[in-house]
């Protein structure tokens, strides 16, 4: 998570305590009574053979559900596609929410922009499971977008990309890249003109302005926004069943199964913390080189 | 005037306190008049004509329920004790929830259309634990074959997910017990307790090269087929009826030769349920052969446990067509899976489906 | 409107020490600058002032009365950001207005109030611009009529010129002198400027390190520096390091004189001596006072003065201010003699 | 760049609107397989009206989504305060504790609240439900919050106490209304949150209480009817409408306009 520090001092220190206090216990309790504490039991579950649920068998404490990785070798694979996902989730929205929120800071004003800002968050409004099947009418074979292409290409064969990894990919790009523009934008409209003019005025061309000024300021809103993405993208389960047919078998998925068709709650949960712990190293090892980075900048 | 809130009634204070400022909740639950049925959505107690005929002949009104999984129905039954006062179980999962105490014995004797229940449903022994009977066996069906009609020919055996000519053209149910099933049948194996699993596991990764996709759902089975996503499936006997009927598919149900997987669904009364009364009146309507005929006339079902029901079709519906009574000859059905089986069963299909999408 | 004091405020952020005991006066209706360089502590002392931060230790007394304990929104100050932290969302008029609002004061009276801050800083009719659609110096002066509009009882000044172009920000003295007179109000400015101190100030306290080392009239500090650093931070100063012998402080450049009184004999002193004090003699007999001999290293010509630069016979660097009177001077390389008046020389106490 | 930018967006837009634009036609489209060609029909919006499960699922849907995005960006913005604005010790980790509520799979963290909630004696139902969604939304309100202080100065507060202001007439006088667009882009992605939000409220409703995205999810086995697309369109044109009035009402982007 990227280091919100402003530094700055209160002016009654010996108040501050309990100022804090107040203003984070509301959020933290709230998370505590409906998403730790529930949270803590199923980590408790995850050390159990069985589901403690309607077992007629008594509990049974194992670490063998973190040791899937070994017993089942298979899961390996899973769990790469489950980051190949992730990774080209990310980056295509990185790539393509950056340019659009600063087009959409920098480029319009006033009631323009709130307009737009609002057209990109518009299409959320919609449940994401009808969001999903309107994708499948798109990329199936002779679907909308092979008459689209057809339309312009009439020789052209069919695309077919339902059933695939691009087709999860664009779903899943659909379904998060809003979360980018919007951390990116609040980064961008932050920027004061000024200091695009100086950097100007100091002979840097429109690339350099990107990636010496630009780039540096909105690193905050992309690493908030690539949490807010590569996260849930790795426990993605609804996109890769829908749109990957036989190869959407994610870690979101093998998690699903064990929840719902399969019962097993502990390897479930296992998994998942897993897979947390997993995306907490890795945004540990990031954070320290972005708070370099940002201390640079 | 001291008020002291425990727990939970001030979380439902809040709650109600935050509903009461907006303009108000979905239908309450009536006290009273009302029993509530825990099913699959659309599949035969939640039909419309069903509800107002139960609600004339009795005055309760019927609510439902659904659940999307048969583990969900088990989690469902425990966590709201007192709400069901009706649930559909697989009768594979009758010693499960007899076991948890979820379900009461019915005597059924008290449900005066159980007389025309086929024998061989009726002490059935899924659902026939220590001599006592937990459900009242409704509808079965077949897991077999669904093929295009014109496309596919000469199909006569689980083979065909191996075979070159239909390459990314078919289709598997992503259910774990029906795949390890179908593979124990091609393996000629007992499809309730195989002796090779590995042998199980080697033939399900065989039919990689042809399977396009995992379909979960009837509605997702129908979407695809009728976009042409697949020739060649692993289907219900009582979904093809629909299929046919409802959206003009050209579909063929076929059991090919190593024979079909069957299983039998039951009405159970929830052991929590405060309406019993009503809850047996309902059972009772559910295996009522007019019922039957206007749903299989109105939607199309699977076969009814009800020999009285069935005969009330005309001989050239569909559903008897699909359901002749020589296939049962040729069917395994379901039974009572031990949890370690079970398990085994699901890591295996997990497996299998890791393998089928690496690439 | 009242003076200032602080007794003994110290301020640690952590282990560092960012003010050490710090005792100071502000007397009613005058303006001191807090002078230093950065890491010095004089924001830190500005703040402990307006309340924006507690101090660890000691006691802020504004018109004699115990504020330590009140609250920054009851202290009634004036301040003036180094960003101006102008309200962005509120126009001119609106910005200026806000304290007089909190103050209770509102309608006819506030536009009145309004209209006369904005005519005291020049900007009559700017009252519905927004700050954005402002230059840096308008902004400036809006910050400054809405820290000064509810009347406070101390005006506090953040490096308020520090953002302005050089030009820009002499005009800016000159208004905030203006004001500041026209106010009558008791204005602490913090700056690390020394010639913007010099020229604003009634009093100027020089910190170094969480100390005020030197406090007084600007000239007096400037012609009595007590200490090198006071003498180096505020303007130019040439060093001499020697020791008390006779009459005389025995130098590594020769004997210099002063004009007081000396320590006694043996003692190791260091003087100081401005540079536009130095002159360059020209041929012909020395003049009474000090003279010590050197060569010309570099000339730097800037219009009406020019800065030589000049290698002692001891190998130290001396800096010579003149005005450009004569177009004629000795060339880079050439031999020179120095001399200045031994009322010119500064006895430093380090 | 911007000219490019402009392009992006354009793309963007193409992009984000595809799948809404068929979900529409195909509200209007007479085949209950989503077959094409296009045979416009209204049927599915007559048959909707008749629909009282749809209809009241989504006006919980509606309801829980109005009420998760003010309790979660109020909630969540004062945690933001307190996370971008004080340097304390266990800060990072309460950053941290962030991700596991996005982290986690909705599944799971929906088992655990029916299995919590149940042994409490929470129960299920709308509160349990209420509680859920706005767990769910902190998280994102807390960093979309953070992200626009970051950019906020702290000395406007200073400024404002300076002048006479107490630290809450502070917050209220000047922060409140510069934090505002990030408070509705944090509003706009709560409502967001919570409207899509199935796994939890399916595990959290009781029979008879439902909300719209339980009704799809239940759906997909009897057979997703575009009557799903008529509820979601209508669904979406009443979102529409609520933001607009919000948005006439409180004169959004008014200030804006003017610098």
């Amino acid at each position: 998570m990227a280091d919100t520090a402003t530094g700055a001092t209160l002016p009654q220190p010996s108040r501050g305590g309990w100022r804090i206090l107040a203003l984070l216990a509301p959020a933290y309790g709230w998370l505590l009574l409906t998403v730790f504490l529930p949270l803590c039991a199923m980590l408790v579950f995850s050390f159990l053979k069985t589901t403690p649920f309607g077992s007629r068998q008594p509990l049974v404490f194992t670490f063998k559900n973190y040791l899937a990785f070994v017993d089942r070798p298979y899961l390996v694979n899973v769990a790469w596609t489950s980051l190949q996902l992730g990774l080209w989730t990310t980056g295509l929205c990185a790539a393509l929410g950056l340019p659009a929120a600063i087009a959409l800071a920098r480029a319009t004003r006033g009631r323009t922009r709130q307009v737009l800002f609002l057209l990109t968050i518009l299409p959320f409004w919609t449940n994401g499971l009808v969001r999903v099947f309107s994708w499948t009418m798109l990329l199936r074979e002779g679907g909308l977008l092979d008459q689209a292409v057809h339309l312009v290409w009439p020789g052209a064969g069919s695309l077919s990309l339902l059933y695939s990894f691009p087709a999860v990919v664009i779903g899943l790009v659909h379904a998060y890249l809003p979360y980018m523009i919007l951390t990116c934008y609040l980064s961008v409209v932050g920027i004061e003109d000024g200091l695009i003019d100086a950097a100007r005025s100091l002979g840097a061309r429109t690339p350099a302005v990107f990636t010496t000024v630009i780039l540096p300021l909105c690193l905050p809103g992309l690493v908030s926004g690539a949490i807010l993405i590569f996260v849930p993208v790795i426990g993605a389960f609804m996109e890769p069943r829908i749109l990957g047919g036989r190869i959407g078998v994610t870690m979101g998925t093998v998690i699903e199964d064990q929840f719902t068709s399969a019962y097993n709650w502990p390897l479930g949960a296992a998994l998942s913390f897993t897979m947390l712990a997993a995306v907490l190293v890795i945004f540990a090892a990031f954070s320290g080189v972005l708070r370099k980075r940002l201390a640079v900048a | 005037m001291v008020v002291r809130l425990d727990r939970r009634q001030f979380t439902q204070t809040m709650g109600a306190g935050l509903a009461a400022t907006a303009w108000g909740l979905g239908p309450v639950r009536a006290a009273d008049k009302t029993i509530t049925v825990l099913n699959w959505q659309g599949y035969g107690t939640d039909e419309k004509f069903a509800v107002k005929k139960f609600q004339e002949m009795t005055g309760y009104e019927v609510k439902h329920d659904y659940y999307n999984a048969e583990p969900e129905m088990l989690t469902k039954l425990r966590t709201n004790p007192g709400a069901y006062d009706v649930a559909i179980l697989n009768t594979a999962r009758d010693s499960q929830a007899q076991a948890e105490n979820l379900i009461d014995a019915i005597d059924l004797t008290k449900v005066p259309n159980a007389a025309g229940l086929a024998d061989t449903f009726k002490t059935h022994p899924n659902i026939t634990i220590d001599g006592k009977t937990y459900g009242v066996p409704w509808v079965w069906g077949m897991n077999a074959l669904a093929v295009r009609r014109d496309k596919v020919t000469g199909v006569d055996s689980y083979n065909v997910f191996t075979d070159p000519a239909y390459v990314g053209r078919c289709a598997l149910f992503d259910d774990a017990v029906t795949g390890i099933a179908m593979a124990a049948l091609l393996t000629g194996q007992n499809i309730n307790n195989p002796a090779d699993m590995k042998k199980i596991g080697d033939t399900l990764k065989t039919f990689k090269k042809n399977v396009k996709l995992l379909w979960s759902s009837e509605d997702e089975w129908n979407k695809a087929f009728g976009g042409g996503a697949f020739d060649i499936s692993v289907y219900w006997s009582g979904a093809v009826a629909r299929s046919q009927k409802l959206h003009n598919l050209a579909v063929d149900f076929l059991i090919p030769k190593e024979g079909a997987i069957g299983w039998l669904d039951n009405l159970c009364l929830p052991a929590t349920s405060t309406k019993k009364e009503q809850g047996l009146a309902f059972i009772n309507y559910m295996i009522d052969p007019k019922f039957y005929v206007d749903w299989v006339t109105g939607s199309g079902a699977p076969a009814s446990a009800n020999s009285a029901a069935m005969n009330e079709l005309p001989a050239t519906d569909l559903n008897r067509q699909i359901h002749k009574p020589e296939y049962l000859s040729k069917i395994q059905f379901m039974g009572t899976l031990p949890d370690d089986r079970r398990q085994a069963y699901n890591d295996l299909w997990e497996e299998v489906k890791a393998y089928y999408a690496h690439s | 409107m009242s003076g200032v004091e602080v007794r003994a405020v110290s301020k640690r952020y952590g282990a560092a020490s960012v003010l050490d005991a710090v005792d100071a006066r502000f007397p009613e209706g005058r303006f001191t600058s807090l002078l230093g360089p950065s890491g010095s502590g004089k924001t830190t002392l500005l703040r402990i002032i307006g309340g924006f931060v507690a101090p660890d230790g000691g006691r802020v007394v504004i018109g004699g009365a115990d504020v330590t304990a009140v609250p920054l929104w009851k202290r009634r100050i004036g301040m003036v950001f180094q960003s101006y932290a102008l309200f962005p969302h509120m126009t001119v008029a609106q910005n200026v207005a806000y304290g007089l609002n909190r103050r209770g004061i509102r309608g006819a009276a506030a536009r009145a109030e309004v209209g006369r801050a904005l005519e005291l800083v020049h900007l009559t009719g700017f009252d519905a611009r927004r700050p954005k659609q402002l230059s840096g110096g308008q902004q400036q002066r809006v910050a400054l009529a809405r820290a000064i509009v509810t009347k406070p009882r101390v005006l506090l000044l953040d490096e308020p010129l520090s953002a302005l172009d050089r030009r820009l920000r002499q005009n800016m003295q000159i208004e905030l002198k203006r004001i500041q007179r026209e106010s009558g109000l008791t204005t602490i400015f913090v700056t690390h400027d020394q010639e913007e101190a010099l020229t604003l100030s009634d009093t100027v306290a020089i910190l170094d390190r969480g100390r005020i080392v030197q406090e007084g009239a600007p000239a007096d500090i400037y012609e009595h520096p007590r200490t090198s650093f006071a003498a180096a931070f505020l303007g130019d100063a040439n060093f001499f390091r020697g020791t008390v012998r006779g009459e005389a402080i025995d130098t590594p450049a020769g004997p210099i004189r002063i004009a007081g009184a000396l320590p006694a004999p043996g003692t190791a002193v260091t003087v100081a001596v401005r540079p536009e004090k130095m002159t360059l003699l020209s041929a012909g007999p020395d003049p009474a006072g000090n003279v010590i001999d050197a060569t010309l290293r570099e000339i730097i010509y800037a219009g009406a003065v020019s800065t030589f630069l000049l290698t002692g016979s001891d190998g130290a660097e001396i800096k010579v201010l003149s005005q450009n009177r004569d177009l004629a001077g000795p060339a880079p390389g050439a031999r020179v003699r120095l001399a200045w008046a031994p009322a010119h020389t500064v006895l430093l106490a380090d | 760049m911007i000219p490019l930018g402009r392009l992006t967006l354009a793309l963007i837009l193409v992009f984000l609107y595809a799948p809404v634009v068929v979900m529409i036609v195909m509200a209007f489209n007479e085949s209950d397989l989503y077959a094409l060609p296009l045979q416009p029909s209204l049927k599915w919006f007559t048959a909707l009206a008749g629909n009282e499960k749809l209809i009241d699922a989504s006006r919980n849907s509606v309801l829980i989504a109005v009420i998760t995005a003010v309790l979660g960006t109020a909630i969540g913005t004062l945690a933001a305060l307190a996370l971008a604005r004080h340097a304390f010790r266990g800060r990072s980790v309460l950053q941290l504790l962030l991700l596991p509520p996005i982290a986690i799979p909705w599944l799971i963290t929906g088992t655990a609240m029916l299995v919590f909630f149940y042994w409490t004696g929470i129960g299920r139902g709308l509160h349990a439900m209420i509680l859920g969604h706005v767990a769910l939304a902190i998280p994102y309100v807390v960093l979309v919050v953070g992200t626009g202080l970051q950019g906020l100065r702290s000395d406007l507060e200073e400024a404002a106490m300076s002048l006479g202001s107490t630290p809450v007439h502070a917050f209220f006088a000047i922060t409140l209304p510069l934090l505002a667009p990030s408070l509705i882009a944090a509003a706009l992605f709560a409502f967001a949150v919570s409207l899509d939000q199935f796994v939890v409220s399916y595990f959290l409703a009781t029979p008879g209480v439902s909300t719209l995205p339980v009704e799809i999810y239940t759906s997909i086995r009897k057979g997703f009817t575009p009557e799903i697309n008529a509820v979601s369109t209508l669904l979406l044109g009443a979102s529409v409408m609520l933001f607009l009035v919000f948005a006439v009402l409180t004169r959004m982007g008014e200030a804006d306009e003017r610098r």
